[in-house]
């Protein structure tokens, strides 16, 4: 570096970006200090969406806390209930009969597609395009049509229960579903068309905001984030749980671990997910889909367990604490989106201020998953 | 997955933890059940020895999952679990250390893991547990001006 | 007696134009807004405005009277005069862009030789007020689009110009009416296909209808009103009609900009097929143009501002210099 | 007991203009982009091709409060992020309205219990509301129906008579 270039005083100023800002998708605020439009350092401050899901986890009993699960990633309920119910059965002991673990997986990989779908579009706000938000909203609108019918819920579902979901599923979902995964499957290459193959799309996806295998792993950063890096991490491989062990399906993995990486990853989920509902309804069994002799309240043995869940964000985890009584000790909720988020602050440094915003936005944040 | 390589592994943790000089107490390793507990090794270190334990699931190529808090009450002591997972096995490592309730303090891993530094950011809000050697330790999810730790189980009483 | 009767005449005569163009302006406004919310709609798969009034025709006025009814709000800090007198700035030139342009061959409020040179020295002026009102906001995201919206029109001003003086060389005339005038007949005829003095005149006009887009700050390179990054960037801080007026403002520079194309390239008021040349040509080539502005915006997501300038400095001026050569070299030569 | 005095009439009546601006007022609802917690996936959803708010006109979601008239508070306001909100509301400029939609909005929701410290109860407590929308989330029906209202309460008159049940 020369010397004037040294002695050239260097002016940054402190930009506000949030609580309210469009591309924060909520209450999300980050204080960036930036050198023109160069980000010297973005700190994300959080907190904005507290909402004491794990206080309230101690002080009810476990099944009155059933509905904060699915309150948590609004967006992908049904796997927060998932791991959630999961945790419990393995502490109390409870096992699903079968075919409740299928329709668990049915409607989790349904919800999975409903994310990610919703990501596409919200992803594309950010980047400027309005209308692939409008597309992917329609084809959500199918999926919530279908859970609706059976959770009776179109966002926030609290469908699983201990030992089993509370509904079975009937033919009109069954058909409904298959008749919708024949529908994405033809509106997939639309989507790639309108979006992947979009020059300006490319532009300015490719080679933006790397993340390295290495910071996914220290600062704990899963899901599509961690595959768009190149790591093959899926809790559905890595520690299989439900049914998940005897479906055949693929982790996509990309290696760049740039924006275009996270987004592909995305893409092909939704799609490995189709076969996975596909598959799942093949082999639905029949039988009923709750366990026998639930007690009605449940008092789990002392002791605590930890169930993780392959959530559309990555890696959801419960750590449930029992003390015996009704109501559990110490309820860990372990969120995907707070451990993406904490790679931001140092995967940003450097960047553009409009590229740092692509790069939040394929971290894909729930903000009320990361303060919970 | 390659059981024998895990345990190999796990037995090299629980010597090297083991190993560690002038340590009060042993640390407990026990080996559990991944399909009862959900995770596959339970050590238990004293406080000053959870940087040591991150070292070497840092070496071992561990994910660093949650560090969260739990207040045991009766025994004036709050108990903090550090959650890893390892990525290319699929194996499961709980790190337990207890600090007692009045002076609850215990090193900083966030050297070794950055993405600790929000964990036990969290973990202060929560317990009021204080990391030496935190960068900062200021209220990640409570208000800035905060100085209530709501899951004490005996706040609000 | 003839003097002071010619005086009024003309009087009369300019105030109509004055309200005329204002009027045109405004309604274009305003009916493109709508346009801009249903024809998107369309694209996806719903309505649009469709219960204010017959069709949502109301809908502009709705928000018009409400634009204008609303509190106008001065940030304390703020350059008072500065931040009021901006959208007045920016409105200003737009409209009076207007008034030389030809819309048939008896319509126009002004015939004169200079009239390419006036649009581009009034529209120039709208540069300045945006910069000003984003700078006079006193707010950072404002700022930031302040200084984007500098850079960014000046790197387009360039291959713009150049497209124009490669075509001035070729018309030999700065007067819009001529330039019409000179592509009377079937399409062929127009500048766009005229070959024979330059083989890119083709890509002069993409060039053209880009550079157009980027100077109206139009999608995808709507860097001043980024909303995913700035929030809505020059305009944060305008509340009410100041708002309104950058908002009418916009459109009114999309009709400067598409008219100017087909006065231009595509023929002005001349039919394509060499038949009842008039207004209603003109308004079709102008509304299909503006079209395709909108189409444009709401397909594409928004560039990078280095995508942007890299665009302008490394692929669109040299690629109008190149187009300004050989049309010098093809000149020469004939 | 005071005199009763007869209010004198006005020289110039402004009751037409006044109507005018309101219908153009209720028909040009600008909403801000501020999205809180869950109910915020559902405004989306409204605004989304198949509830398609826009038909009313009040689909122009602007990112500044500067430019909007209606403030959609779509989620539980906690007490950190309270003086953002009331700023927030602050900024918008007169006339303004405000919907709650969702029950956190409306009374703190299901984060409403005995000891809890860090949910505001109704986000009447910091600002004046218009309109209430329940529901854990409200469907989008729910939130147009919220606007629908909103817009009689400015024009005195509803945009449709309320569908009989048979």
């Amino acid at each position: 570096m020369s010397i004037e270039a040294q002695t050239l005083h260097r002016e940054t100023f402190i930009l506000n970006l949030g609580p309210q800002h469009p591309a924060t998708h909520g209450v999300l605020r980050i204080k960036l200090t930036l050198d023109g439009e160069y980000i010297e350092d973005a700190e994300p401050v959080i907190g904005y969406g507290h909402r004491m899901h794990e206080k309230m986890g101690e002080n009810r009993t476990y099944a009155k806390f059933l509905p904060n699960t699915g309150r948590m990633d609004y967006v992908a309920a049904m796997f927060n209930t998932h791991g959630y119910v999961c945790a419990v059965e393995r502490l109390a002991g409870i096992t699903v009969p079968e075919r409740a673990e299928f329709i668990r997986v049915i409607t989790a990989e349904l919800n999975r597609v409903a994310s990610h779908l919703l990501w596409v579009g919200a992803f594309l706000i950010d980047l400027g395009g309005f209308t692939p938000l409008l597309y992917t909203f329609d084809d959500r609108e199918q999926i919530l049509d279908l859970l609706e019918a059976v959770t009776g819920a179109r966002l926030t579902f609290c469908y699983y229960r201990f030992g089993g979901v509370c509904n079975d599923i009937d033919d009109d979902f069954i058909a409904g579903t298959r008749k919708f995964i024949a529908h994405l499957r033809s509106r997939m290459p639309m989507y790639h068309a309108l979006i992947t193959k979009n020059i300006i799309f490319r532009r300015r996806c490719e080679g933006i905001g790397p993340i390295s295998a290495e910071n996914c792993r220290k600062y704990g950063a899963t899901g599509p984030v961690i595959r768009g890096s190149g790591v093959a991490y899926d809790v559905r491989k890595a520690e299989p749980y439900s049914i998940y062990p005897r479906l055949d399906f693929n982790v996509p993995v990309y290696g760049q671990g740039d924006c275009m990486a996270r987004y592909l990853v995305r893409m092909d989920e939704i799609v490995e997910s189709l076969r996975i509902v596909e598959q799942a309804l093949d082999r639905l069994p029949g039988g009923p889909v709750m366990a026998e002799k639930v007690p009605r309240i449940l008092k789990p043995p002392k002791g605590d367990c930890y169930f993780n869940v392959e959530s559309a964000r990555g890696s959801f985890g419960v750590r449930v604490v029992s003390d015996g009584t009704d109501k559990a000790y110490r309820m860990k909720l372990r969120s995907p989106c707070f451990s993406n988020l904490s790679l931001f602050q140092e995967c940003s440094r450097g960047m553009l201020l409009a590229d740092a915003l692509a790069l939040l936005g394929t971290l894909d944040l729930v903000i009320p998953d990361i303060d919970r | 997955m390659p059981i024998n390589m895990l345990k190999t592994k796990f037995a090299e943790i629980a010597v090297c933890v083991a190993a560690t000089p002038d340590t009060p107490s042993a640390p407990l390793v026990t080996e559990t059940a991944h399909a009862a507990k959900g995770y596959d090794l339970d050590v238990t270190v004293p406080a000053d020895r959870v940087t040591g334990a991150a070292r070497i699931m840092d070496e071992a190529a561990f994910m660093l999952e949650a560090i969260t808090g739990v207040d045991w009450m009766a025994e004036q002591q709050f108990e903090i679990v550090y959650d890893y997972t390892a990525v290319a096995l699929g194996a499961r490592v709980v790190v337990r250390a207890r600090v007692p309730r009045a002076t609850p303090e215990l090193p900083t891993i966030s050297r070794i893991y950055p993405g600790a530094n929000w964990h036990e950011r969290e973990a202060h809000d929560f317990f009021g547990i204080v990391f030496t050697g935190h960068p900062e330790l200021i209220p990640l999810l409570l208000p800035e001006d905060a100085d209530f730790h709501p899951l004490r189980k005996d706040f609000g009483a | 007696m003839s003097l002071s009767h010619e005086f009024i005449m003309g009087l009369v005569r300019l105030t109509l134009y004055v309200v005329g163009l204002i009027a045109f302006a405004a309604f274009n406004a305003a009916y493109l807004s709508l346009c801009e919310r249903k024809v998107p709609a369309w694209f996806q798969l719903r309505y649009g405005p469709k219960e204010v009034g017959p069709f949502g025709l109301l809908q502009p006025v709705a928000d018009g009277v409400k634009l204008l009814t609303k509190q106008l709000l001065v940030q304390k800090g703020s350059d008072v005069l500065l931040f009021k007198l901006a959208p007045v700035m920016v409105i200003t030139p737009a409209i009076m862009c207007l008034a030389v342009i030809p819309f048939s061959e008896t319509l126009g409020a002004r015939n004169i030789n200079l009239g390419l040179l006036a649009i581009f020295s009034f529209s120039a002026i709208h540069v300045l007020g945006t910069m000003l009102g984003g700078w006079a906001s006193y707010n950072k995201y404002a700022s930031i689009a302040a200084a984007r919206v500098v850079a960014q029109n000046i790197a387009y001003e360039i291959p713009l110009l150049l497209v124009i003086v490669a075509l001035v060389m070729v018309t030999r005339t700065f007067n819009l009416h001529e330039i019409v005038a000179q592509q009377a007949g079937a399409f062929w005829h127009w500048n766009i296909f005229r070959l024979q003095a330059s083989p890119l005149m083709p890509l002069a006009f993409l060039i053209f209808f880009t550079c157009m887009l980027a100077e109206s700050n139009r999608a995808p390179f709507d860097m001043i009103e980024a909303e995913s990054e700035l929030v809505a960037g020059a305009f944060t801080e305008y509340s009410g009609m100041g708002f309104g007026l950058f908002f009418i403002a916009e459109y009114a520079n999309i009709v400067v900009g598409c008219s100017l194309a087909t006065v231009l390239f595509l023929g002005g008021w001349h039919c394509p097929f060499g038949l009842l040349p008039g207004l209603h040509w003109f308004m079709i080539k102008m509304y299909v143009l503006c079209f395709a502005v909108i189409w444009v915006r709401w397909s594409f997501p928004r560039t990078q501002f280095y995508g942007l300038l890299n665009l302008s400095w490394k692929f669109l001026i040299p690629l109008a210099f190149v187009h300004l050569m050989l049309t010098a070299v093809m000149l020469k030569l004939a | 007991m005071e005199k009763q005095t007869e209010i004198p009439r006005g020289l110039i009546h402004f009751a037409m203009l006044d109507e005018v601006l309101n219908l153009a007022r209720a028909n040009s609802l600008w909403p801000m982009t501020f999205g809180l917690a869950c109910c915020a996936i559902e405004m989306m959803a409204t605004g989304a091709s198949r509830f398609d708010m826009a038909r009313f006109g009040c689909e122009v979601f602007r990112p500044s409060p500067r430019q909007c008239d209606l403030m959609i508070v779509c989620g539980t306001v906690n007490k950190k992020m309270a003086p953002a909100v009331i700023t927030l509301y602050d900024q918008m400029p007169e006339p303004k309205w405000v919907i709650a939609l969702g029950n956190c909005a409306i009374s703190g929701g299901p984060f409403k219990f005995p000891g809890q410290y860090a949910v505001v109860e109704g986000v009447d407590k910091l600002i004046p509301v218009d309109v209430y929308v329940p529901g854990c989330p409200p469907r989008p029906e729910a939130l147009i129906e919220g606007v629908l209202e909103l817009e009689k309460k400015l024009t005195g008159r509803r945009r449709w008579p309320i569908a009989s049940a048979s």
